[in-house]
């Protein structure tokens, strides 16, 4: 058994460990993932447990990205890492016009089972080009999946599933998260379904849809509001391809109202999405405004002060929700 | 510009080659000889049937160019992974695929290959190892890599061959490829079907030199240019090379000097080409200097009935796959995503 | 004066052929843009016109396209051509991380006067990488303008708009709409501003919102639904990014229901932006369900009877006016 | 693995060079010394104020490469353009950037030469043709490709100089682009800064050789492989490969060999690399190696002035930089748009 904490560092170290231990079949691809540690220190010392399946790759992240397709069409499970999700543009040929389908048009004939794991996020003042979440850009390519845990717990049971998963699987991991930890270290770590939402927090009168990061900052403008008098439920969606709608629309049926909470840009965000799926569902329950939070129309600026405007905070998701409260 | 040997000594590598495997031997020219038969004849039969508007999407036909693909599968085991192009139905029939899949999946029909989902650009045979073509001019080029990583991972000795035209080789892709696949010693074989032509842009025009063969030697890799209108010459220099891969040394490049006699695709006036060069190339017909070689053997009478039976398997091939079903609105909707197998922990 | 009718395919030669002739500091790039005319021919004999600034560009998507913004940092209006859309995968990071972002990120010391011109759609029997509408994965790009034209004047009218904005703008074209013609050959071809949507059919019983190819659909079916006694007001919106939520929203108050329509996935799309933006500005006046039709989550495939079952088509929407009609 | 110079006669294409332009003269080294010494004591400022939490987001220092830099400016017009990487602070220094101005910057400052919006990684001087520094590996290659055609288009002598690192070249980007440039006889001067290391990733790992120029050579391009740890050596080549390109043949490729002393960037243990192979490097200091020039002309005190002078200036321009003024909400989210300048019909 471990000792002291699980942080969501180490939640995802421990999945990609354990998913490596037991299966031979398992191959781990990025740039400086080996005695470097990987982005934000994930993979740590993964090299020297499984030698030659952790692979140090050239900056090459279409090229990388493409063997890892062909490595998975040919009978292994892939991993890879980009080390900032900015820079998945640089793959985003291999993943949508390949990756995601190659099963559908080849006609069932082959799998292919790739996890892109990415850090995304701003919050720390590292300018346009390494601040972005993106997530949102791949909502509409058909036979990929899209994760973003938010704990660590999700983070271990998601990223397990989404190796064993055959199909292409976009793996968002928020870089602030890194560092949060559980309470207790788990007695067992397990497996989690992707595509099923999660009650972060049960409530009556507003339900807030967040995921990855967002939820964090959510759960935390819910205690200051509890303490003004609004009970909201919080869920975290943790998959957002495919979404789990009748986990938000049991909620919203329930407290009549929906505040969507995302990094990402507003427009075109995945609370678009969400709030569109809600108002073809249940409309007649809506009982008050339903609300986006998200990034405006603006590049993320490496001026830690001028991204604060930027980026979401916890103010603005209270004002949101009480908005949401009425119908002005 | 030509680049000059002694100017850019890039095959100065084939040196360490264990020379040529069974030099000139081997080879049933007959056999080969019925294979571009049948790709030509499969080729034109399509032709016709867009012309006819009987087929939706496009098409880009080999023709000229089908010494390369018979030449190089000859050289290869059944458990070699391929990757093809846009331009595939030639490595497809090369590689032993059913020519009445292979139509049915033109026609869109449930009983293609791919349940007609892919169509020509994107058409995958498994049992045979054939990886696909691809409609994303360079894209194939990863994924033979990643095949290559593949068998290196799993320690056996087959390879990856990935073929690509010369277009294609202006594509970032193909420089991370190679680079990935010499940093790596992985056991693929690059052959591009050099036509000159990627679509009407001429390679010189869009590069400084002629030759692709040339871009192998930034990253160490050997390679050797060939004429791909002469299948014996394709076979030979296959087998070398794909010796060479198996023994484990890594990537070879092999470039196959050849033409397309037709257009790119269904609609091209061929304005950026002259019609001399169009013939000067015909002379060189890879099935014209096979059938000369046969006639050293067989007689006309013979090569005819050849000619007819293929013909005929052609037709017959056709008739049975437009007898197919079309697709229902479950087939078209369904299988997007692939099941989880078992449940795990 | 020109002589017979204008295609949508003329109206784009001709818009290029005036700016390039107007201002020598515009180029065009792209692949096989010289003799052979274009994608879907639509270049012609250009590059023999204005000799020079017509540039071939080898298979080098990404590499052209970063030249581009290159280009137009340094004092030239560009106008590249990917040839088919599926393609711009290729140059995402171009786009997303460079040409979008320069403007802002370096100050407003440089402008990027960058037009991604590119044929998109299906229906033709492609297949998966050569059919798909991929302007909405482009929503959530700050500092990029969309604009996707249904008739050639728009076409014609955009397009110089476009060269002439300042900031990188992707200008999509429905392979299906090169040959549609208009009615009469126009007296004068004018700059059409961008951000401003057309009403192209008045209406008063539901809001139809489309762009691009859609709208030609929509209108077939606006015109059947008049058949049958309902009375469609079709709004072209034409510029997606920005999006003219005004005209929407005036609109959908006068007839308190909304439909939009388009070729790219429903989840994710541009129709999940515009109902939640609608619902957010005018949900009390909603009379009807909002409804979006547009793909299924399912790779494009290359049989026509199998594409026929993915992609939108009249009945489609029709059925979809219908529904909004009321409230089940 | 190194390539033979008989395996892959590369730098065969120098020959028809024009010789060196004004070989070893007219170089001031104390002003290239100044130079070198500013971006020395700035990166180290930089340094110790990330180490004191007094900057946010990361960056990346040139500590040891300094010489490349210098010695490549030493060779540009001001009309020239200059299109940077991650690692820019040195480039912008050689350019002529105001230090103040910088530290503004990366302080996230309103008086930034971005407003602070870009910072360290995205960092533009537009009056000094300065196209930016770029946070995406190999994303300023096709950029200055574009430079140089702009150029090109307008029939002008200027240049465009594109710097990038050894690890920049296992991009796809990179091939696009010395293609084009090839093909279109762009006047761009790619400069490698190979310091043997991305991030921790030893160019041997994950590429089968050692040199970059290599590569230059599969595109027709000449290259030449320098002494990055030596001002005036990098200056001379910089002199006759931009002399070169001025003329209009196309364009070159220098390979300066050099080594950042310090880590990749704020954190990093260099776990990857040997303290022997560091204090190897260290002990070619180009810094050092000016100073022992410059000490055969001026006294050991005139030096200590010149370094306290240096080092008084970036304090001050560091103390003035910090009392600046934060962006307000406005500075963050106005300008996403450039405005029209006209109204057009
Ligand atoms: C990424 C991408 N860009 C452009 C195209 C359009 N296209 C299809 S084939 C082709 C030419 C390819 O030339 P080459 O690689 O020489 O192969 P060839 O057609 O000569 O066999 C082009 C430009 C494409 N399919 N994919
Ligand atoms: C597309 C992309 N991939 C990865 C990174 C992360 N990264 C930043 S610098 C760097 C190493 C670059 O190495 P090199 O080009 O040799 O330059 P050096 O840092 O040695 O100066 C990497 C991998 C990035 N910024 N962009
Ligand atoms: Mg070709
Ligand atoms: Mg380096």
């Amino acid at each position: 058994m471990q000792k002291g904490k699980l942080s969501y560092r180490k939640a995802i170290y421990n999945a990609l460990d354990h998913v490596m231990e037991r299966d031979e079949k398992v191959v781990f691809m990025g740039e400086d993932i080996t005695e470097y540690g990987g982005a934000f220190g994930v993979s740590s010392d993964l090299c020297r447990k499984h030698p030659g399946r952790v692979i140090a790759t050239p900056i090459s992240e279409g090229g990388f990205t493409g063997a890892a397709v062909g490595l998975s069409m040919t009978g292994y499970r892939v991993i890879i890492e980009i080390m900032f999700m900015d820079f998945i543009t640089l793959a985003a040929d291999q993943i949508i016009n390949h990756a995601a389908n190659v099963h559908y048009m080849y006609g069932g004939q082959v799998k292919c089972p790739l996890v892109i794991r990415t850090p995304a996020g701003g919050y720390r003042g590292y300018g346009p080009s390494h601040s972005k979440s993106m997530e949102n850009f791949f909502m509409s390519v058909p036979g990929l999946k899209i994760v973003a845990p938010s704990t660590a717990l999700d983070a271990y049971g998601c990223l397990v599933s989404a190796v064993y998963d055959n199909n292409p699987v976009l793996f968002v991991e928020h870089k602030l998260l890194y560092n949060i930890e559980e309470d207790a270290y788990p007695k067992r770590l397990e497996a989690i379904p992707l595509g099923k939402a999660r009650v972060a927090r049960a409530g009556a009168d507003v339900t807030v849809v967040s995921h990855s990061y967002g939820v964090q900052l959510s759960m935390e403008a819910a205690k200051e509001l509890e303490k003004e008098g609004v009970d909201v439920e919080l869920i975290d969606i943790r998959t957002l391809k495919p979404l789990d709608m009748a986990a938000i629309e049991a909620s919203v049926k329930k407290t009549g109202r929906l505040v969507y909470v995302e990094e990402g840009d507003t427009f075109g965000g995945i609370g678009s999405e969400v709030v569109s799926g809600i108002v073809e569902r249940c409309l007649p329950y809506l009982d008050g405004r339903v609300l986006r939070v998200g990034k405006p129309e603006v590049p993320i600026p490496a001026s830690m002060v001028a991204e604060r405007f930027i980026l979401p905070d916890t103010g603005r998701i209270k004002e949101a929700v009480k908005k949401s409260l009425s119908w002005k | 510009m030509k680049a000059q040997a002694d100017e850019f000594d890039i095959f100065s590598t084939m040196g360490d080659l264990a020379g040529k495997v069974e030099e000139g031997q081997g080879f049933d020219i007959l056999e080969m000889y019925k294979t571009a038969l049948t790709i030509r004849l499969f080729e034109e039969k399509v032709d016709w049937l867009f012309a006819r508007g009987k087929l939706g999407g496009t098409t880009h036909l080999c023709i000229g160019q089908e010494a390369v693909a018979v030449g190089v599968m000859e050289a290869l085991r059944p458990d070699d992974y391929i990757v093809s192009t846009h331009r595939g139905h030639g490595h497809l029939i090369a590689r032993g695929a059913e020519i009445t899949k292979i139509f049915s999946e033109l026609l869109g029909k449930r009983e293609g290959y791919c349940k007609g989902r892919g169509g020509t650009q994107h058409l995958s045979v498994m049992p045979l190892n054939f990886l696909g073509t691809n409609g994303i001019t360079g894209g194939g080029l990863p994924i033979a890599t990643g095949a290559g990583l593949s068998i290196k991972l799993s320690g056996e000795d087959r390879v990856a061959v990935c073929f690509f035209g010369e277009g294609a080789s202006n594509q970032g892709t193909f420089h991370e490829s190679l680079n990935m696949a010499s940093a790596w010693d992985l056991p693929v074989v690059y052959v591009c079907e050099n036509n000159m032509y990627a679509m009407s842009t001429r390679f010189t025009k869009v590069s400084r030199f002629d030759d692709v063969a040339l871009r192998a030697a930034a990253f160490g890799i050997p390679s050797v240019i060939v004429d791909g209108m002469d299948v014996v010459k394709v076979a030979e220099n296959a087998r070398t090379m794909v010796h060479k891969v198996r023994e484990g040394t890594g990537p070879v490049l092999i470039e196959a000097k050849t033409y397309r006699f037709c257009g790119h695709s269904k609609s091209d006036a061929r304005v950026y080409r002259s019609r001399e060069q169009e013939s000067e190339w015909k002379d060189k017909d890879p099935l014209v200097k096979m059938e000369a070689t046969l006639l050293e053997k067989i007689s006309h009478g013979e090569l005819e009935h050849v000619r007819r039976s293929v013909k005929s398997m052609i037709e017959d091939s056709y008739t049975e796959a437009e007898r197919g079903a079309d697709p229902d609105i479950k087939d078209a909707m369904e299988g997007v995503y692939a099941e989880r197998e078992a449940l795990i922990s």
